[in-house]
């Protein structure tokens, strides 16, 4: 059992925003295969169809995705919420998003009646015109969003970061004097994949988020950065797919790990990731996580 | 994987609608049943199932299926695949029934060929709107007795698969291999419920597909989460029971939709 | 033969700074492996032996690396220049770097009378406390830069520069208008790896920058915005190590690419990438590189 | 790779200065002169010669390996490898003559090793300051006749390799590997160049290493350009003519250090 923002996680693998999230079905199926929590695919105001495809592709090294936030809004998603709280015994997160603080409200406030147990801003995703990665490179805008939405509700809020800024702390910095409660690091790294036989950019959208292995350097020194500088916790995420990358994460500063593009060959990547960091736990005498939580801080 | 440039080099007009697409790439651990991610350059990309080792048969419905079936010899496309699980494998001295609606008979045709190769005993039902609209029904006939329905009786029975079903022994097969358009399929599945045969047969479902690759979760059906791309597009009888299957959808935006 | 900022290049694969730039020998054997040109280690004001080691080491995807600047100082490098270019008949660009504009210019005069054919100011090392990225994230100081080196030498100025900001076009347009003949995209993305055996952050810097092929898609990215918005030369690096990925980041905007990590397996690298960039070209019926520079941003 | 987390399961102190550390982790498909980067974790990473198939031997010359040196059972060391290229493998019925100056018998061992089990003919020249800075004499002994030269004659001849090989027909050998101090293997090198046999002899090169991969070009040689960590750290004496061998090297920073 982990507890981040008072809530209680049945074990440190969340599963990350946009993955699996998009039916109250499909979140309960990664409950079963071990989730210690879920959060959902990130939800705004408006029914959006998003990107064209192709939306994801397999590269070398990672992924490389252009969903474009497609949702069916707060009003056609909260019985999905509904469904998952009502089967599962996880702390469901509630990723939403929206251009402007107002609409941050609107959503949350709209999905409210589902209960769930926390909300993660996403104000990092690369992708999304007018939303995501636009507003959350602006300190002031994210720290704006988070009080706004900090006053609203009265479950925790978590805060999503980008790492496409010059100074991920200084955004991260923001969102806690906004009064957010954890913060999330990190989204997809903008990027981009061309097909050399046509010279089209292969994303529907030409351009979109790296994700996966590629990406897991760069998320531990986020995680690093933000852990030397912030007083509230930071969960993990970035290209973990074996416990060995979540402890990483978790040596670096994290106080919990989500996984998002290692669904694509099994959903028991989070039973086998959240098994590993126990048995590590157990071969190195931890009495639990919190021991090895920014460890590599302590090693010089 | 990154899509692959794949050229064609033959195309066939099968009906007024379909045409069938021969690539100069050949997918060989394709088992039938897997599909592709087809991606029209500049358009769109869309999902589908290989009817031969190197060929795809695309049905103009929309947008991206008119461009690529107004594409000739030398035009190229960039595919990925092949991608989900296909049709379980019968073996010799099974008996197997094929039941296939419009471009349905896509998938099933490779399994004919298969079946004919091993010297399985097939019994095929294939259905159309008309006669022009039925696809690949010598490869049925090779592979065995074939029985067709249209909706106007341009050929065969007139009426659905259905109807000739009811006048079939559907306990007989070992293998029930099933695709068409959902509604159809639903009618073969509540048939063989019926008769709970159903944990024999196999349906291949469409859903709306973004990655096709079993990340983003477009594509989960209810109450199982199960992901059509990735546990798919194939899937047993049993795993369909009580789900959305034949009642909704989900569009793009993850709203339902009915069937 | 391709031309960049008025330098004959023999092909347009560049040995990339600090990779097997330490020695002028080590540089003629990378001429004679195949690269078009060759970019010298990068040179300071004085003798720097680095960050301690582990100074580099290979990931799951990619490579992370703080070396730490190591170099000689431009008084004991001079000599290394003038060998290769006794030796080859391509261009040497010489890579700089200090902590100011007036540091900058004592080592490009220092290194001048080897006769370099151009200079490329590293503002973008990404562990290098006060000198690099600390630089380069800073339009302003980019530009000052830029120009002071631009009016102090009388050959092409290449400006490199840092994937590890908010908006790369802002700093590619800063050392435009300081006068740059092309910029270099791009250095190493911020990262960092522990052992979870120890919980010690593996490079003796603690932390380093990414590269090889987890970089690529970020690179192309880059690129492409730089293509869109900047007039002059883009020079592209990041994750090359085959011809295909050459073309790609050709594609999205580089004149030429540079070629870094993948020297790891062999120097003939530069041959292989050269000679398929050539054969696509033959096979497209392309005159030159020239028809396939930029070309992404045509396909619609 | 990334460092492999190697715990210490024995120790065996060789010399005053000098110990072996035995791994919990063999290196099964190392080749003798294969290197490993050793990570002493918060103080440095250092190259070691494998001296087993699952140990390295250090020798105390400064901060990192002071370090190792005082490890003991139950410690742990990051370890990348192995690395590099070894030596060229003797066979059955060739004649090799090994020479060492110091702990530069580690790489010669296992060497020696191999060479006793396929049953070559091997001579050895040993060659050390004093009798107590002798290192794995009975490897060599084992593998043939020993010649063991010390610099105050504490043990064998009183003088240098070089005085041994003097005395002898180094023509009659197929193969000559050589490894220790840099001046001590260049005496070697110009005594068998002198008798132009220096292109059947092996040289085990130190150079300083940051990245060990064959990247940064920290370690490479004049006038070739080659890594001494990728495309050695072993070289035939022909690669070594009119090199910097024997001259000089490069510090941390580039410059370069007269041997
Ligand atoms: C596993 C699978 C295999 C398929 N095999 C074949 C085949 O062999 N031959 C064939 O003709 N058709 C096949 N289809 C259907 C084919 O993918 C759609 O006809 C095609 O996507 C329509 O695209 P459009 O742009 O022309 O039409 P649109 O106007 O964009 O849409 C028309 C309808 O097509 C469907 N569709 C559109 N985009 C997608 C998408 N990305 N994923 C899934 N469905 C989509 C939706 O139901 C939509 O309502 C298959 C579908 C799936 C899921
Ligand atoms: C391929 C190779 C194999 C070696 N095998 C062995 C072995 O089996 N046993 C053994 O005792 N020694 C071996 N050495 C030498 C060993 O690496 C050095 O003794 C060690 O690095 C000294 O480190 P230090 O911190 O104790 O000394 P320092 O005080 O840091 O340096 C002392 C000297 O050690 C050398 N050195 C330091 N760091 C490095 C480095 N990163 N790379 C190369 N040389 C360095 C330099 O010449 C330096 O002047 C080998 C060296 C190489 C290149
Ligand atoms: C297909 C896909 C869709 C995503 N959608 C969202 C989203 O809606 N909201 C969000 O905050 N992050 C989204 N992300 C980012 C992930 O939550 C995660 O931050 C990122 O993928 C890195 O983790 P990973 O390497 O484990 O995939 C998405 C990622 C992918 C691959
Ligand atoms: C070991 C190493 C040393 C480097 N040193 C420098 C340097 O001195 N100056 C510089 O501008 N870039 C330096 N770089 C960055 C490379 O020039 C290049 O921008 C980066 O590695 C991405 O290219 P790659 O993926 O082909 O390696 C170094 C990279 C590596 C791996
Ligand atoms: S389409 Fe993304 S999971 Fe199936
Ligand atoms: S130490 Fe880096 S190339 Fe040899």
């Amino acid at each position: 059992m982990v507890n981040v923002t008072g809530l209680d996680l049945k074990n440190p693998t969340i599963l990350a925003a946009g993955i699996m999230g998009t039916t109250g079905a499909a979140m309960i199926r990664m409950v079963k295969a071990g989730a210690g929590a879920v959060v959902t695919k990130s939800i705004g105001p408006e029914p959006k169809i998003g990107h064209s495809n192709p939306s994801m592709i397999q590269l070398d090294c990672g992924y490389i995705n252009a969903m474009g936030l497609p949702n069916p809004s707060y009003a056609d998603f909260v019985d999905e919420i509904r469904i998952v709280k009502e089967a599962v015994d996880v702390p469901v997160i509630a990723s939403i998003f929206g251009g402007d603080a107002t609409e941050f409200v609107q959503v949350a406030e709209g999905l409210g009646s589902a209960d769930p147990d926390a909300f993660e801003l996403n104000v990092s995703c690369p992708h999304a015109d007018g939303y995501g990665a636009t507003i959350g490179s602006d300190p002031a805008l994210v720290e704006d969003i988070t009080r706004t939405v900090r006053d609203a509700v009265d479950v925790p809020v978590w805060v999503k970061l980008t790492p496409n800024v010059t100074d991920i702390v200084d955004i991260g910095k923001a969102a806690q004097r906004g009064g957010a409660d954890a913060v999330v690091a990190i989204n997809t790294v903008r990027a981009m994949a061309i097909d050399v036989a046509s010279g089209y950019p292969i994303l529907g959208n030409r351009f979109g988020g790296l994700s996966g292995a590629a990406i897991r350097p760069i998320a531990v020194k986020c995680i690093y950065d933000l852990y030397q500088a912030l007083d509230i916790p930071i969960i993990g995420v970035g290209g973990v797919s074996t416990w060995q990358d979540s402890v990483e994460l978790i040596m670096a500063g994290a106080s919990a790990v989500q996984i998002g593009s290692a669904v694509v060959d099994s959903p028991y990547v989070f039973r086998h990731v959240s098994n590993g960091i126990e048995r590590y736990l157990d071969e190195k005498d931890h009495a639990g996580i919190e021991d090895i939580i920014g460890i590599a801080h302590e090693m010089i | 994987m990154r899509p692959i440039d794949t050229r064609i080099i033959r195309t066939i007009q099968e009906t007024p609608s379909t045409r069938t697409f021969f690539f100069d790439v050949s997918f060989d651990d394709a088992q039938p049943g897997q599909f592709v991610m087809v991606w029209a350059r500049g358009v769109d990309e869309v999902p589908m199932t290989l009817s031969y080792i190197n060929a795809i048969t695309v049905q103009k419905v929309g947008d991206c299926t008119s461009h690529i079936v107004a594409l000739s010899e030398g035009d190229s496309l960039g595919i990925r695949g092949p991608l989900g699980n296909g049709f379980t494998m019968p073996e010799k001295d099974e008996r197997i029934l094929f039941v296939a609606g419009g471009v349905g008979s896509a998938p099933l045709a490779p399994l004919a060929d298969r079946a004919t190769s091993i010297g399985a005993s097939v019994v095929s039902v294939l259905g159309a709107r008309n006669s022009d609209e039925l696809i690949f029904e010598e490869r049925f006939s090779q592979a065995g007795e074939v029985y067709v329905t249209t909706d106007d009786g341009s050929s065969g029975r007139c009426g659905f698969v259905t109807d000739q079903l009811l006048d079939m022994d559907v306990a007989m097969f070992d293998h029930i291999y099933v695709c068409g358009p959902e509604i159809m399929m639903y009618k073969v599945f509540e048939n063989l419920r019926d008769k709970q045969v159903h944990g024999r047969a196999e349906f291949s479902l469409h859903r709306y597909f973004k990655c096709g690759i079993g990340v983003c979760g477009a594509c989960c059906m209810d109450p199982t989460g199960l992901r059509v791309c990735k546990d798919g597009p194939v899937f047993n009888g049993l795993q369909l029971e009580s789900s959305e299957f034949g009642k909704y959808k989900r569009s793009a935006c993850g709203q339902k939709i009915s069937i």
